[in-house]
């Protein structure tokens, strides 16, 4: 059981990397927010694992919902495209 | 009583000199005219030139400084014969020579100068400025030389009395400073040129430039006066080169011989070379007499 | 360590935003990625493991007979107190940030860097 | 180049920093102040949450800055988009009938969630922070579901206010009755595990979750733009 | 007093409470926020005079939540930050007003809590004694300040906003992680706390030290640290003004304390490290790429970064430096005081910027002298900034060069050239805001705020004054005498609507001085070469204030309390005990006289300044040297230490800048040609002769400890020299009476350089004398200058001409004047020459003596020309019906030509003077000796003045009386009436020649008077400027590459620290 919570750690932390590589190297911007939001919304399940269930709750609430609306809500306002 | 004795003294000097000025002018002169195959004035038409110029009756001023200059240049002149001693340690002849008087002599014969161009100027011509800078520009250039040689002299005999430098020359021709010194001298020989403002050095006199100089404005008494000082410069002058590099004279005869000496050799390389312009006669000086006497100098700054 | 080496390689992906992207949401992106691997951190460093969760709703988790508790049984409750005032503070300086990207978008309608070097010498 | 460059900076400083953590060990114990707080945690503060326990009142002084940041940030927010006419460009779509009746539904729930995460801060995971901030997706919603939906910043600005004004007010009455600023001893402190317990902490809480919930919603509402003419 | 935590609460509340008040209208939210800040400054204030009054006597711990520190947070209010506190307090409101007045950005009630909220960031910033609460209070204050920042939403102020918010937030998360990482270290968030569980050798370990660098480097970036400062100075440009103030003035000092104080909690041990190589680097780059900053704002804010620089080099000094003693004190009032000096002037310096609106500082021509208000705000805090005396800035700046060790002497040098470029900028926009001419600019919104911080400057500078002579333990005569003069320019300055009144007030001021030190038995007594030249600053001052009577009608209210000033700090020299108080007076004097010269001309004056801020600067570096570690304050001792080389030299070069010796002379010709006329006489005659009394100190004092200190006399002697001659040379080309005489002025200083060098007494005597009859002639030469200038109304020589017909009393004077300064004799100035002479025969100078002596007949082409062109030839048509001089020049004129007469009759008159001056030098007799009552006797010759006077006067009274004798009739002629060919018209062109007299000299002479030294100095500053401004594109304005400079500075620090890595 434990051994498989580490893979699906390994594995989460391995798909954090390639959302925050994927936020970076993408040229559309909405799918850059919305990647950085997965990234916190892994994130907090991660801290969840860790034995923060408040970090966790906070991180999913305020990193996931609420930035990631902020964001979502500046590229249409900016109809962002990245050049 | 001392000082009437003196004072005595000191006008038959400044009477003889200006005699024996009037001499030597008319003498040039002469030889020039001789030189030219002119017959030329007499030796004494400067005498006269000077019993008619003292006649004439009327004299026309520009202004307090025109009227004061010719003063000033009498002045200059009997200042200067004054304080060189003719004759060192004789009692009428050394004159008011003293101590320090070598320094003296260098800043006293400015002051004739001064006047001279203050007049000048003012009188309100035009060209009044130009024989004064001319001059003044020639003296920036012949002092250098001449300074060189006088503190070469004064450091090199360890005084700056003339008195005292005549002394140091005594006991034979070869303690003389020319042949002690003779880079030195040289140079301050060729400054001696530049000092008479004889050709080649006469840019500043120039008659055929600028009329006839800064005595145009000048006639009658004041012309005298300027003539009289400057005559008696001339002697002053020449018994300075004297003291200095012929040393100096034991009585009259030897004093009138040596002085009549310089007086030649300004009067004959005067006819000889072509005139310089202010600014060639400025390189001149700053390079050929300088470099000469520096080899003395630095001879006495190493000792 | 995988969570410490994790979150480095995070803040610096998001640092590296911060240092190339030319697009100023971009950089904010990075940014907040970056605050992400800076929560992620201080969290790992507060983690212990074998140990449960600082809410001592059991009471197996005092020591016997107080109500002190018993401290090797919980992991460190003073990292995960700090990281939730920085996702806080994170997502104000994040909002702020954005409403100057749309202010600077109003002004000139581009969010790119290149627009934006005006001050400079 | 510039990326050059910045990759093998940022190497630099990863190497440096990845040597520091090579240092620290992962999960070992850890001592210090935390002793304190978990050892003595509810004795000093009968909360069984000890998180909360010392976001609110060993380090409650944190948190009033971080309060204050949120505050700082929708009050920058609003002053830099106040009148922006960038707002008015953006159009809001119609939703469609799914989201607006699933919104209708989930909105009282959502606010009750919330209001549950803040009054339950002291006991369970969550706190005025996380229950704020389920409010202001509850409002957030209904930005979504309505396209006239506005919300009533003048009674939005008010809650927030009187919340912190509640908040630095507790901490002063603490000073005032315990000689110490946001002291937790002025009230009784109640027994481990129930609802009044841990002194002042929830009532911080509820205020900083009403606090929280008000700025979120004014924040999201001030990007959104909900000026009448829209 | 008030428990601290009540000022964050309180403000809190208030700030929450907005949100409230803002629907009952503008008026109740202003209420609000004045009387929260009222509050909240009387709280600090009640806090921190406790403080000062000791009735705190301990640091303030206040718990929060009632636990005890390592468990809760505390805040800890030490002295200083309770200062700081009132300081922040005090800009914040300056600068809320001034924002209000200007303005506010709407709306209004947002802007007034992002204020509030920023005041109270900094605020706990401050206070907190908890890394962690420290991070939430930075972002308090960061957040605060973005929105700040970005408040006037246009293009500029919003990218510098988006610039800091970026590198803001990579600076904040180094410090939070550096805070949670030291939590896992130490266990422990509290400052205290960790520091008890850290000590130094920890740092061997190699973990501490990242962490350290990590939270410290966080905090570096807010301090604008190079290279990493782009964002900041795009914030001084960028933002609004009002905001930049409070950011400038008082934010940044907070993020400084708490830098320092982490620093000193961590036990950092390579502070000094970082203090010097960012410090520094900040310092210098800042103050030379401000050179060619063309916006107003952002050279204010290099200003700002660099003076962080200077902080904290500073600071890491005070930490980290193995300070002792009184060095340790020294530093920390260097550190208060500049933190004091920069947020009260920089403030006040952009909201004046602000206020007028321009950018571009070419704009700003006319902004200072056309509002003279707003002039003198200006100038204060530009004063106050560039660290000019009795300014705060000055005390903080010598208190730092004493406080620093000698073995970091380096850092001595680059702070003080540094502090030059400084100057030089700030004064190149003062220049040009000073400028007369432009078109009427006026201000626009009120300058209450700027009042208040330039009222607190000035406060500020009698404090740093006290302090610094009561820390120091310097005499208290000089800081009485300090105030002296500043009560006397000051009470000058009060009846400054009538010049009238001014001029016999400073004139009395003067005289009863003079009277009352003359009546001093002590001072008679002992009579010393210091007692030689306060006589003679005061005869000259005098005689030469006199002077100034009919021309101040044309001078500002300043120039009589300038003058005061001037003229008291050069008595002030004159008495110094020690070399401390001498730069203290010097400076005072090369400030003063600056501001004189600049009420003329600008340009000049501005080399001028900067002259004399690298002599003066240079001077503190030599003093620097000669001081031990225990003996800070050197003093004037010939048997005090073995003085370096460099050190003489150092501090000579101050006193060859003020006595214009080639080739530090090029700010000379101007600013003698081009300062006012009332003051030129002084700058000449008395200001140039500081120089030769700081040379006479130096050589007596220090030169005989060095090993082959023949070789640097006999150097000097050769800068002596060769001044005298090429400055006469080049003033014979001049066609400015006053420029003529300048040069001449520096030409005749190089004689009195020469006599000093010699050492000798007979040296000694020469110059001292030299010096006082200097004064007599040059001073003479001046005012009759200004006389004519006055009339004429031109200083340029062409135009003048025949002026010997309208001003026979100024002409006689003048011609005594131009025969002293020829050195003819029979006048005073015979003498001196004799003397110079005499000395260098007796050490065998003789290429001294050669050039000396030719530089005399060099003289005689200007002063010919100065006589010719202005009073001979033709008079002008202009000049008909121009008057004599105004009789107080007049009188000057005839009493200075008595003097030199009489001095050339008598020139014991002096000698006996410097003969007693002398004996002091150590010496026990002048070096020549009297021979009967007029002869002096010499080893080479003798001089008899009087001798030659009688003879020179008597047998000019022959000569006239032979003229009468010999009189024929005089016709008076008038000018024109001149025999050339033709007559002048009767409408007459004047013919007369003045320009360029001597052509065919400058033929024979051009390679000499080529401008071959300012050239080559132009075109260093032209090297200088291209470099700076090549080099200024450092700052790309490109946000990735000031974020990139972050990360490239971080893995710097990383490598000079930590090697533990490869």
């Amino acid at each position: 059981m434990a051994e498989i919570l580490q893979y699906f750690m390994l594995f989460l932390i391995v798909l954090m990397l390639a959302l925050a590589l994927f936020a970076v190297k993408t040229k559309d911007l909405l799918s850059a927010v919305i990647a950085s939001g997965f990234i916190s919304l892994v994130a907090s399940i991660v801290y969840l694992y860790l034995q923060a269930p408040d970090v966790a709750m906070t991180e999913a609430a305020i990193g996931a919902g609420i930035t990631t609306l902020v964001f979502v809500i500046t590229v249409r306002k900016t109809k962002g495209k990245e050049k | 009583m001392w000082i009437w004795y003196k004072v005595l003294y000191a006008l038959i000097v400044v009477i003889g000199g200006l005699a024996y000025g009037l001499l030597l002018g008319g003498i040039s002169r002469k030889i020039t005219a001789r030189l030219q195959g002119r017959r030329g004035p007499s030796v004494f038409q400067n005498y006269i030139d000077l019993i008619k110029l003292i006649r004439k009756r009327t004299a026309i001023s520009h202004g307090v400084m025109f009227f004061l200059a010719p003063m000033f240049r009498l002045l200059g002149g009997i200042g200067v014969l004054l304080l060189v001693p003719i004759i060192a340690n004789n009692t009428a002849l050394s004159n008011f020579s003293f101590g320090g008087d070598l320094i003296v002599v260098l800043y006293f014969m400015v002051f004739g100068c001064l006047g001279m161009a203050l007049g000048a100027a003012d009188s309100g011509h035009p060209h009044s400025a130009l024989a004064p800078t001319r001059g003044l520009a020639q003296m920036a250039g012949y002092e250098l030389p001449f300074l060189l040689s006088v503190i070469g002299l004064a450091i090199a005999h360890n005084t700056v009395s003339l008195s005292n430098l005549v002394a140091a020359q005594q006991g034979g021709i070869l303690h003389w400073n020319l042949f002690q010194y003779p880079f030195l001298s040289i140079a301050g020989l060729i400054a001696m040129l530049g000092m008479y403002m004889a050709y080649p050095f006469s840019v500043v006199m120039a008659p055929q430039e600028i009329a006839v100089g800064p005595p145009t404005e000048y006639s009658s008494t004041f012309l005298s006066f300027m003539f009289t000082g400057r005559s008696i410069f001339g002697v002053g002058k020449y018994v300075l080169f004297m003291d200095l590099f012929l040393g100096g004279a034991t009585n009259l005869v030897e004093a009138f011989v040596k002085t009549f000496v310089l007086f030649l050799f300004v009067v004959f390389i005067s006819n000889v070379f072509p005139r310089y312009r202010t600014e060639q006669a400025v390189r001149f000086f700053w390079t050929y007499p300088l470099v000469i006497g520096l080899i003395d100098f630095i001879r006495i700054f190493i000792k | 360590m995988v969570f410490f080496a994790a979150s480095l390689l995070l803040i610096f992906i998001g640092l590296y935003a911060a240092l190339v992207k030319r697009n100023l949401i971009k950089i904010i992106i990075g940014l907040s990625i970056m605050d992400t691997g800076v929560n992620m951190l201080i969290i790992s460093l507060g983690f212990v493991k074998g140990r449960t969760a600082p809410i001592i709703s059991l009471k197996d988790l005092f020591k016997k007979g107080s109500l002190l508790v018993d401290v090797s049984k919980v992991v460190d409750p003073l990292p995960q107190a700090l990281v939730l005032t920085a996702i806080v503070i994170g997502v104000a300086v994040t909002a702020m940030a954005l409403s100057v990207v749309i202010r600077m978008y109003s002004v000139k309608k581009s969010i790119e860097i290149d627009d934006f070097k005006e001050l400079k010498w | 180049m510039r990326k050059i460059v910045a990759i093998f900076f940022l190497t630099i400083v990863g190497l440096y920093m990845l040597s520091l953590f090579a240092q620290i060990p992962f999960g070992k114990p850890y001592k210090g102040v935390s002793e304190h707080y978990v050892e003595r945690g509810i004795v000093e503060n009968r909360g069984s949450n000890l998180v909360t326990s010392i976001v609110v009142n060993y380090r409650g002084f944190d948190t009033l800055g971080e309060v204050t940041v949120l505050f700082l940030a929708a009050t920058g927010l609003s002053f830099l988009l106040f009148s922006c006419k960038c707002l008015r460009e953006f159009k809001r779509i119609r939703s469609s009938l799914v989201l607006r009746t699933a919104t209708d539904t989930l909105f009282p729930l959502i606010l009750l969630f919330g209001a549950y995460i803040f009054i339950h801060g002291h006991l369970t995971p969550g706190g005025g922070f996380q229950g704020g901030s389920v409010i202001a997706s509850g409002v957030m919603l209904l930005f979504l579901a309505y396209r006239s939906f506005h919300v009533n910043h003048k009674a939005l600005s008010t809650i927030e206010s009187l919340a912190g004004i509640t908040f630095a007010g507790i901490g002063l009455v603490g000073l005032i009755y315990a000689k110490s600023f946001l002291a937790n001893s002025v009230i009784s402190l109640g027994q481990w595990n129930k609802l009044f317990s841990a002194g002042l902490i929830p009532f911080i809480y509820i205020a900083v979750g009403f606090k929280v919930g008000a700025e979120l919603s004014g924040l999201i509402s001030d990007m959104i733009s909900t000026t009448k003419e829209d | 007093m008030v428990n601290p935590v009540v000022i964050i609460a309180v403000t809190l509340i208030a700030a929450f409470s907005i949100g409230i008040f803002q629907f009952l209208g503008k008026k109740f939210v202003r209420g609000v926020f004045w009387l929260t800040i009222l509050f909240d400054f009387t709280a600090i204030l009640s806090i921190a005079y406790g403080f000062l009054t000791k009735v705190i006597k301990a640091p303030i711990m206040v718990k929060i939540g009632g636990f005890p520190p390592p468990i809760g947070i505390n805040l800890y209010v030490d002295q200083l930050s309770a200062y700081l506190g009132v300081v922040v307090f005090f800009i914040g409101a300056m600068a809320a007003y001034h924002w209000i007045n200007r303005g506010i950005d709407d709306p209004e009630p947002k802007a007034l809590v992002l204020m509030l909220l920023l005041l109270l960031g900094s605020t706990g910033m401050i206070f907190t004694q908890d890394f962690f609460n420290l991070f939430v209070f930075i972002e308090i204050t960061s957040i605060a300040s973005y929105g700040l920042v970005a408040s006037k939403l246009d293009g500029f102020s919003l990218e510098a906003a988006f610039k800091y918010i970026v590198v803001g937030s990579i600076s904040s998360t180094f410090v939070l992680l550096g805070a949670v990482l030291l939590y896992k270290f130490a266990g422990s968030l509290n400052m205290l706390d960790i520091s008890n569980h850290i000590n130094k050798s920890m740092y061997s370990g190699g973990m501490l030290i990242i962490i350290s660098i990590m939270f410290l480097f966080g905090l570096l970036i807010e301090l604008e640290v190079f290279p990493m400062n782009g964002w900041a100075l795009d914030i001084y440009q960028g933002a609004n003004p009002a905001v930049v103030a409070i950011l400038a003035g008082g934010i940044v000092k907070g993020f400084y304390l708490v830098f320092v104080r982490s620093a000193n909690y961590l036990k950092f041990p390579y502070l000094l490290k970082i203090g010097i190589i960012f410090g520094l680097a900040t310092y210098l780059v800042s103050q030379f790429f401000a050179w060619k900053q063309k916006d107003i704002r952002r050279l204010f804010g290099y200003s700002s970064v660099g003076q962080l620089g200077l902080l904290i080099l500073a600071g890491a000094f005070y930490i980290n430096g193995n300070l002792t003693g009184f060095a340790k004190k020294y530093m920390l009032f260097a550190i208060i005081f500049f933190v004091l000096n920069h947020s009260f002037s920089k403030s006040t310096l952009f909201f004046l910027a602000d206020l007028f609106g321009k950018r571009n500082i070419e704009e700003w021509k006319g902004a200072i002298s056309q509002n003279k208000f707003f002039g003198f705000l200006f100038s204060s805090s530009v004063l106050s900034m560039a660290g000019a005396p009795p300014f705060l800035g000055f005390w903080a700046k010598l208190f730092f060069i004493l406080a620093i060790p000698r073995q970091y002497f380096y850092i001595v040098v680059l702070v003080l050239i540094g502090a030059a470029a400084e100057i030089l900028y700030y004064f190149n926009l003062y220049r040009i805001a000073s400028e007369n001419d432009g078109e009427v600019l006026d201000y626009k919104g009120s300058i209450i705020p700027s009042l208040f911080n330039v009222l607190v400057l000035l406060g500020l500078a009698v404090l740093g004054a006290y302090k610094f002579f009561t820390i120091t333990g310097m005499e208290i005569q000089n800081a009485k005498f300090l105030a002296f003069i500043t009560v006397s320019a000051i009470a000058v300055l009060i009846i400054g609507i009538s010049r009238i009144a001014q001029w016999i007030l400073a004139l009395g001021m003067l005289i009863s001085f003079s009277y009352h030190l003359i009546r001093n038995q002590n001072f008679v007594s002992v009579f010393n070469i210091q007692s030689f030249f306060v006589i003679l600053v005061l005869v000259g001052a005098v005689i030469f204030l006199f002077a100034t009577y009919p021309l101040s009608k044309k001078y500002s209210a300043s120039f009589y309390p300038l003058f005061i000033f001037t003229v008291f700090s050069m008595v002030g020299i004159s008495v110094a005990s020690n070399w401390i108080s001498l730069f203290i007076f010097w400076e005072l004097m090369s400030w003063s006289s600056y501001l004189l010269i600049n009420q003329g001309s600008k340009k000049p004056a501005w080399i001028y300044l900067v002259m004399s801020a690298i002599g003066g600067y240079s001077m503190l570096a030599g003093i620097k040297l000669l001081s031990t570690g225990s003996n800070l304050i050197p003093v004037f001792k010939a048997s005090a230490i073995a003085a370096p080389v460099w050190a003489a030299i150092l501090i000579f070069t101050a006193f060859l800048v003020k006595m214009g010796t080639a080739p530090l002379h090029i700010w000379a010709r101007d600013a003698y040609g081009e300062s006012p006329d009332g003051f030129t006489p002084l700058l000449s005659g008395v200001l140039s002769k500081m120089g030769v009394f700081g040379a006479i100190l130096t050589i007596v004092y220090l030169i005989p400890h060095i090993s082959h200190s023949n070789i640097i006399l006999y150097g000097l002697a050769w800068f002596g020299a060769l001044t005298a001659l090429f400055m006469a040379l080049l003033a014979v080309f001049q066609e400015d009476v006053k420029k003529i005489l300048a040069y001449s002025s520096i030409s005749q200083v190089g004689y009195i350089l020469i006599g000093i060098a010699l050492a000798t007494s007979l040296g000694y005597s020469a110059a001292l004398y030299h010096t006082v009859n200097h004064l007599i002639f040059k001073g003479l030469l001046f005012v009759a200058a200004a006389g004519i200038i006055y009339r004429t109304g031109t200083s340029y020589l062409p135009e003048m001409g025949g002026l010997i017909r309208r001003m026979p009393f100024t002409f006689l004077a003048f011609l005594m004047g131009i025969i002293t300064l020829a050195g003819i004799p029979p006048l005073s100035g015979f003498a001196g020459k004799w003397l110079l002479y005499s000395a260098l025969l007796e050490k065998r100078w003789m290429f001294i003596l050669l050039i000396a002596m030719f530089a005399s007949i060099v003289a005689f082409m200007y002063c010919y020309k100065l006589l010719h062109a202005i009073f001979l030839g033709q008079l002008r048509d202009k000049y008909r019906d121009t008057k004599e001089v105004p009789l107080p020049i007049v009188i000057i004129e005839l009493i200075l030509a008595g003097l030199t007469m009489a001095v050339g009759m008598k020139p014991s008159l002096i000698l006996r003077f410097s003969d007693k001056a002398i004996k002091t030098l150590g010496f026990s007799n002048p070096g020549y000796a009297y021979e009967g009552a007029h002869r002096i006797v010499s080893k080479f010759g003798y001089w008899n003045a009087y001798f030659m006077a009688v003879f020179a006067i008597g047998s000019f009274i022959i000569a006239l009386v032979l003229f009468f004798l010999v009189k024929a009739k005089i016709r008076k002629v008038g000018q024109l009436d001149i025999g050339y060919a033709g007559e002048v018209p009767d409408s007459p062109e004047s013919v007369h020649f003045g320009y360029d007299l001597y052509a065919h000299m400058r033929r024979a002479v051009r390679v000499f008077i080529y401008p071959h030294v300012e050239n080559s100095y132009r075109r260093i500053y032209q090297g200088l400027m291209a470099f700076v401004d090549y080099t200024r594109r450092f700052y790309t304005g490109d946000l990735n590459t000031y974020a990139l400079w972050v990360i490239i500075t971080l893995s710097f620090i990383f490598y000079i620290l930590y090697k533990g890595v490869f």
